[in-house]
């Protein structure tokens, strides 16, 4: 099924693009970011927020087909 | 401070109609205490103060550098030549646009303790760190208090802002689960003014919301937003809440208020810049430190709050606390070495 | 101004690697000119000047006033008691933050016939009025010298930027068709400091892409936000290019450059204040005409830019080109008149 | 059929929401805007800046049902 990968911060400097849309093998968000991680040298990944149609998801959650996955990482600086 | 309250200065923000004349008169009754002078706390602070808040308390552990003037709008030229603390030279600013409000600086460390003795009255909490191991501390300080506080971060053009009030949203180690470890984009990404003023704006609004009562209107979701980019995302964060939470659970430990204490050396990110924290709290006298280096051929300046030491490969700034900070390296033994060899 | 370059001053912002070293020294040889030193005009100075432009042009006709320090960053009380002309103070201000750049200000009308000569060598304009009839007259004068501009406008929590771009995007005329009329919301809703610089982000970031060549990277959305009711959109313009438009169409005739010039009464937005000018460029000598006044037993007081009168119900401001602002009547007629009484 | 109108500004002030579902009653963003103006008594209603689904339209454009229109006074503030 295909999801939408929206990329912030640094993830969109290493993709090289701000989205992605992602052939998911799989159904849950972890699946998604392993696929992710072994396509792209993602930095961090593992600790950036996940939001699932613009609410916040954990790694168990189930994706359907058409779903907009935000990648966000958290960023100390101020 | 001067007295009384002059109301025509206010007028356009009494004129906005969720605020009034009631806001006008609670918002002067309120005292806030921002958490650190950098980009954040010295933007949140002047529209705070410019719009009439009773009383500002702001800690920072920091000086002004020149590197800090690209985005810190609080300072100027003169205040890096000073080596001004930057809690002190906010204070000054802050003082110059608005006499009439209270403001309470403090040069020195936002630890556990610190923060814990400074709450006392306070209404609400702004995030103006740079790091997240002082946010958790907020965290916990806030809950525990049952005082509402406002995250702030950006690096790069990227940034996110997100309230929290203890009894009715998710806190920070709900939505973190742990502390995240820097990654590169601290070093690497640099930070552009306008996204500065993009998070504050959010802190600054949910801010005004939450002082002057209008509390059905405060915005719940975590914004976060790329200026750059032109991205804008608010994200629903009611699925987060932990009800085993270390914080707000209901067997809240509040973790970072025990082991804070023990930090002694800190690497500051993207600085090669390490601080050291004595054991305990100690008063140091500048004037005879500054006369014992000079004695010993150190070159040393300094002002009524730090004494800077001229090293060999490093630079090492100590102010009356006994806390110091030393650039020009990331290895913190080197550090506590160097802090050793003038302090004892 | 001083001289040469600092490298370390913006080292954060060369970190972001969007701008680096060659966007910093794009940003070092451009000229940008900024239209009103209020609200809007003072936050993106100030975020243009920290971050390192060569120069900026800085024009506004009024003086500092009590309410304008809730929401106005670059001043202070001392400011509103010194009767400060907005530009000077800014130009002020701005020299302490950054003595390298070159800041021209100027206390002057920004008519049509002033900013076509303000233009000459500048690459970009960035909207700080406070009134539509400013706002056509810049965008005439954009798209007829080929300068990109970026509108800003806010009121209440509300606010709007949007970038125009002769050759690729639409003109405000494209956008509005016609100047708006007054409504309601400039003198009820008033304004609150985060939307302020909410805008002012907005503006500055693309400012900052425009003139450090990161064309790709413009966003060309009109966009819309609301911080207290946590609106936000982005607005796509593509069909709103109307080709026979008089600014930017194949015939422009640029209708604003040619009837600006009658207007001598204006009544200024929600402020019970009309400013005065008159028929031609005109330099007064403040001193004579203080002298004059003081003799006709009228209470003047001033400083180098202006002169203040105390009349029976109105308070009169005349500026050394001529122009005054007659506050409290929104009547023209009256405020020409006693304009009259002083000037012949 | 079912039009979605979000109102800045004012306006919301105005209606005393931010959101109205409409059921139009013709079909063209004039005849949506009239419809409005029976109803509400808005200031500056013909001022407004229209966007149907996030791009601009004038008064000619036709509506289809479940489209999001926003509409969007002009400030002259700053």
């Amino acid at each position: 099924m295909e999801i939408k990968v929206l990329l912030f911060a640094h993830l969109q400097e290493e993709a090289g693009q701000a989205e992605l849309i992602v052939d998911l093998d799989g159904s849950s968000v972890q699946d998604l970011l392993q696929q992710l991680g072994a396509v792209f040298e993602f930095s961090g990944l593992s600790q950036a927020m996940v939001a699932v149609n613009e609410e916040f998801a954990d790694d168990a959650t189930i994706l359907n087909s058409g779903d907009v996955v935000a990648l966000l990482p958290p960023v100390s600086g101020g | 401070m001067k007295e009384g309250i002059k109301v025509d200065r206010y007028s356009r923000q009494i004129r906005f109609r969720p605020i009034g004349e009631s806001g006008q008169q609670q918002l002067a009754e309120k005292h806030i205490l921002i958490v650190g002078a950098g980009a954040l706390g010295s933007s949140t602070a002047e529209m705070m103060v410019r719009s009439g808040i009773g009383k500002i308390t702001i800690i920072d552990r920091d000086y002004v550098e020149e590197s800090n003037l690209q985005r810190q709008q609080l300072f100027s030229e003169e205040d890096v030549e000073m080596k001004w603390p930057k809690a002190a030279a906010a204070e000054k600013r802050l003082k110059e646009i608005n006499g009439w409000v209270d403001i309470d600086s403090i040069v020195g460390e936002a630890d556990s303790m610190m923060l814990q003795n400074l709450v006392a009255g306070v209404d609400l909490i702004i995030d103006g760190t740079d790091n997240f191991e002082t946010r958790f501390i907020i965290n916990d300080i806030a809950f525990k208090n049952d005082i509402p506080w406002i995250y702030g971060g950006c690096v790069g053009s990227y940034g996110m802002s997100f309230v929290m009030i203890p009894g009715k949203t998710p806190c920070l180690q709900c939505l973190l689960r742990k502390v995240p470890t820097q990654n590169q984009t601290c070093e690497t990404a640099g930070v552009i003014a306008p996204i500065v003023q993009m998070v504050a704006a959010h802190q600054a609004a949910e801010a005004l919301k939450i002082l002057t009562g209008n509390t059905e209107d405060i915005s719940l979701g975590y914004r976060t937003f790329d200026l750059w980019r032109g991205q804008y995302m608010n994200i629903k964060t009611d699925t987060m809440h932990n009800e085993h939470c270390a914080t707000c659970g209901v067997d809240a430990s509040y973790p970072f208020l025990q082991k804070e204490n023990q930090t002694k050396t800190t690497v500051l990110c993207g600085r090669s810049t390490v601080q050291v924290r004595p054991h305990e709290k100690k008063t140091i006298s500048l004037q005879e430190l500054a006369l014992q280096a000079k004695k010993a051929g150190i070159t040393v300046s300094g002002n009524p709050y730090l004494l800077s030491f001229e090293l060999d490969d490093q630079r090492m700034v100590i102010f009356h606390d006994g806390r110091a900070l030393v650039h020009g390296t990331s290895d913190e033994a080197l550090a506590k070495k160097l802090y050793q060899s003038i302090l004892g």
